[in-house]
């Protein structure tokens, strides 16, 4: 019985899980993989997660996205986490950016974008 | 072992975090703690306050205007970042 | 304009600046380092001016765009704020002076007012963290430090800066998303971003949801620990302190790692109700790993042969006594942690300094190398030696002072074992230290230690004023005793 | 790439593009969208044309200088105009308070300063975009200043 209920609440609250699944792909993505791309990437799924999960809680049911029309009512959602969540998407682009271009350095310096390549070319001199 | 290790992680995080999705407020709901004053405010008076129809925009570069100059600085931290970087090691 | 304005200006100004900076750098290339120099002095003399605001009549608000608080984003300014301004500004100050001259030695010149412009959006960015009121607005401060922080390792034209760059990128992007899901999680059961109003809404919503305020107290642990390179989360932290400009260094190990530390005790201490708190043991948690960092820290440090990373290894132990103030819960604890911030931010940024004076005028960088460098380097040797005695903790020195009142806060809270474990790490402290200052003045130079560089006086006058600074806040502390004391007593609700 | 075809349609695709970027960008307050959006379509435009020829075709569009001076100026807008509120006699960022006038709900002038932040964004976001850009292409190549 507990097991039926405990899955209508995931039901319901379906968005939040899958955000949260979303999360652990991305950390298990940033965690496991060598490419250095890749980590990037998973970082991205990561933010994205977090993004989905922050604008999901501003939802009401049968809401309209609140763009007003004067003298007219209806239901709208939520607006702030859909603006605040604005803001940390240019966030995640600039920290992508920028993190690219260390990429890009590290592969002019080592020829590879591999990490456990690098540890090894980095092992074998000394500081 | 390292994987094992990994899977074991994740899967702590996945309980934890599925275990506070059963608790939280249920989705869409109009009686969550999230549909306060606050956000009444913005969609009833932000016409009258603000001038603006699009309430996102009137949050953003009114009520809330200090986080986006924040953002500003962030694409400009990052145009800076990249720049130096890629300038540094460039002849 | 008034006084009024002040809160917020001491955030804007550097930042209005440094948006003009790269203009500077193309067309009036004079000009950069006088307005870096003018914004932050700026910046320090508000503080200042603020302080004594504050100590006279208490906190103030200050309102963004006159919107009320729930609505708009509010700065709040407390004694640790203003104390944290100071803090800031002065070492700050002090230490871009030194690097106008060093960073010639380590960076391309065309890549001065890149520099001062990442240098200027940090410090903003870190004044902003210490006055906010807000959740989302301190994310987005979070994150202007994190990208700044890296970019000033980066900039250092070394394959293994931009690793460490990369490294401490990739674990601070984690954080950040750790702490952008706890603010979800906190915005979710409260419908505020507000301090004040969060924490009054945790105290309703903590019968009804407790595990959601419990995992978003571990993110927000997990992510202000990962910046603050907290003990088991510390790996980024020697490759990126050590491999960097020395001024990035000292900034970075000075003030970076400190004011993610302010950001917990704010939270801590404002935000989560304290019945809450007290419930799980998540101060002894912070106790444990304090504890743990300032062991390892210390031990590691010991073995370390390259002088960076030797002082890179101390800031983790270091890191770990303001942690232990947090966590002891008494009112003599927090005075010593944050004591410790300023006491730190000076001798480890001076111990920096001297070490990339060491760097900068003979071009050694290892421990065993630096022998009879006192007798060649006088400043810098002497200004390593206060620094030396200051972490050891010798009295008249400040590192005392801030050892002292941790002690007393162990006694009071009753946790005598962490009294014993501050005693150790002394010991461990002096044990590395002592060994470089024996060396230093009691050997004969060689090679090309004893034919050094002749340093530039913009690169002496910050050792000697920080050298003051660790001796004068050792002898006299009672004015700036008084204003952690109060800032203490505000953050425990007194 | 040399292809005829790709040329000549983004030739002719650019302004339109360019087009609907401004209009999301001084629709920001009415519509959906913004300086980000607007920014960034506006950005796209100038990606698309450089990835269609070649990249010194798109600095010549678009310098480096000009570039630099675009990214302060927009972030200068949006904290000159927090500055200029406090000149006003109100909190920085101040709109209505600071008497900026609010005009008709629903014209394209309205909403005072909101209208001028929302276009100091746009240009900032554009240029940030068009410069990150640039930046990434030419650390792969040689790269110069």
């Amino acid at each position: 019985m507990a097991m039926i209920e405990m899955l209508l609440r995931l039901h319901q609250n379906s968005f939040y899980f899958f955000a949260i699944i979303l999360f652990v792909i991305g950390f298990h993505t940033m965690l496991t993989h060598n490419n250095l791309i890749k980590k990037i990437i998973g970082m991205n799924i990561m933010d994205t997660s977090i993004f989905l999960f922050f604008v999901a809680i501003g939802y009401v049911r049968g809401g309209r996205a609140p763009i007003l029309e004067p003298g007219v009512s209806h239901t709208y959602i939520n607006p702030l986490p859909s603006a605040l969540i604005l803001t940390g998407i240019v966030v995640a682009v600039s920290v992508t950016a920028y993190a690219l271009s260390l990429i890009i350095k590290l592969y002019q310096h080592y020829g590879t974008i591999d990490a456990e390549e690098i540890m090894r070319i980095r092992g074998g001199e000394s500081l | 072992m390292r994987k094992l290790l990994v899977f074991i992680f994740l899967a702590v995080i996945m309980v934890a975090l599925v275990a506070t999705v059963l608790e939280m407020p249920t989705f869409g709901e109009p009686g969550n703690p999230t549909n306060n004053e606050v956000s009444e405010r913005y969609i009833e008076k932000s016409i009258e306050e603000t001038g603006a129809l699009n309430v996102i925009a009137s949050i953003i570069t009114d009520y809330r205007a200090f986080d986006t100059l924040g953002e500003a600085t962030v694409l400009f931290v990052a145009i800076a970042a990249a720049l130096s970087t890629i300038k540094a090691h460039s002849h | 304009m008034s006084s009024t304005h002040l809160p917020v200006l001491v955030v804007v100004v550097p930042l209005f600046f440094a948006y003009l900076m790269p203009l500077f750098a193309r067309w009036r290339k004079k000009w950069c380092l006088p307005v870096t120099l003018g914004a932050i002095t700026f910046s320090l003399f508000s503080s200042l001016y603020m302080a004594q605001q504050v100590m006279a009549s208490g906190p103030f608000h200050y309102r963004m765009g006159d919107w009320p608080p729930p609505w708009g984003i509010e700065f709040y300014i407390d004694h640790l704020a203003v104390f944290m301004g100071i803090t800031l500004t002065g070492v700050g100050l002090l230490i871009i002076i030194y690097g106008s001259k060093d960073l010639l030695h380590e960076i391309k010149e065309s890549l001065m007012g890149w520099y001062y412009t990442l240098y200027l959006l940090l410090m903003a960015s870190m004044l902003g963290m210490a006055f906010t009121n807000d959740f989302f607005n301190l994310f987005v401060f979070i994150e202007i430090c994190a990208i700044a922080s890296c970019a000033i390792i980066s900039i250092k034209d070394k394959r293994e800066c931009i690793e460490a760059a990369f490294k401490y990128l990739v674990l601070s992007a984690v954080g950040s998303g750790c702490i952008l899901l706890a603010i979800a999680m906190v915005y979710m059961i409260t419908g505020h971003l507000n301090f004040n109003f969060v924490a009054e809404g945790l105290q309703t919503a903590m019968s009804v949801y407790p595990k959601n305020i419990l995992v978003a107290l571990a993110l927000l642990m997990v992510g202000l620990g990962v910046k603050a390179a907290l003990f088991p989360l510390h790996v980024w932290l020697p490759d990126a302190h050590s491999s960097a400009p020395s001024p990035s260094s000292a900034v970075l190990s000075g003030l970076v790692i400190k004011i993610y530390a302010v950001a917990m005790i704010k939270l801590l201490y404002r935000v989560f109700p304290a019945d809450f708190v007290g419930m799980i043991p998540v101060m002894n948690m912070l106790l444990w790993m304090a504890t743990f960092a300032i062991i390892v820290g210390s031990m590691f440090a010991i073995v370390q042969e390259d002088i960076k990373k030797m002082l890179a290894y101390s800031s983790i132990a270091q890191i770990g006594y303001v942690f232990l103030g947090v966590g002891l819960m008494s009112q003599n604890g927090l005075i010593g942690g944050i004591l410790h911030i300023i006491n730190h931010a000076m001798m480890k940024s001076m111990l920096f300094l001297a070490a990339g004076a060491f760097i900068y005028a003979t071009g050694v960088r290892k421990l065993s190398d630096l022998k009879g460098i006192g007798h060649t380097m006088p400043v810098a040797a002497t200004a390593f030696t206060i620094g030396s005695m200051a972490m050891v903790g010798i009295p008249a020195t400040n590192g005392f002072i801030s050892k002292w009142y941790l002690a007393l806060g162990t006694l009071d809270a009753n946790k005598p074992l962490f009294a014993a474990v501050i005693l150790v790490s002394s010991l461990l402290n002096g044990v590395y230290y002592l060994p470089i200052i024996v060396n230093a003045f009691f050997a004969k130079p060689e090679g090309r230690v004893a034919e050094p560089e002749r340093l530039p006086v913009q690169m002496t006058v910050p050792l000697v004023v920080l050298g003051f600074g660790c001796l004068f806040f050792g002898v006299f502390p009672s004015r700036l005793v008084e204003l952690v004391t109060r800032a203490a007593q505000v953050l425990r609700g007194f | 790439m040399e292809d005829i075809i790709v040329r000549y349609i983004s030739r002719m695709l650019v302004p339109f593009v360019q087009l609907y970027g401004l209009y999301v960008i001084l629709h920001g307050h009415l519509s959906p969208g913004g300086g980000f959006s607007g920014g960034a379509v506006v950005a796209s435009s100038m990606i698309l044309y450089a990835l269609a020829f070649n990249l010194a075709e798109g600095t010549k569009k678009l310098s480096h200088d000009a570039s630099s001076v675009l990214e302060s100026g927009g972030a200068l807008i949006f904290a000159g105009m927090g500055l200029f509120a406090i000149l006003l006699g109100t909190n920085f960022l101040g709109n209505r308070v600071a008497g900026f006038p609010l005009g008709t709900p629903g014209n394209l002038f309205s909403s005072g300063a909101i209208m001028v932040i929302t276009a100091g964004v746009g240009i900032k976001v554009a240029s940030t975009m068009i410069t990150l850009f640039y930046t990434l292409i030419e650390g792969e190549g040689h790269g110069h200043d």
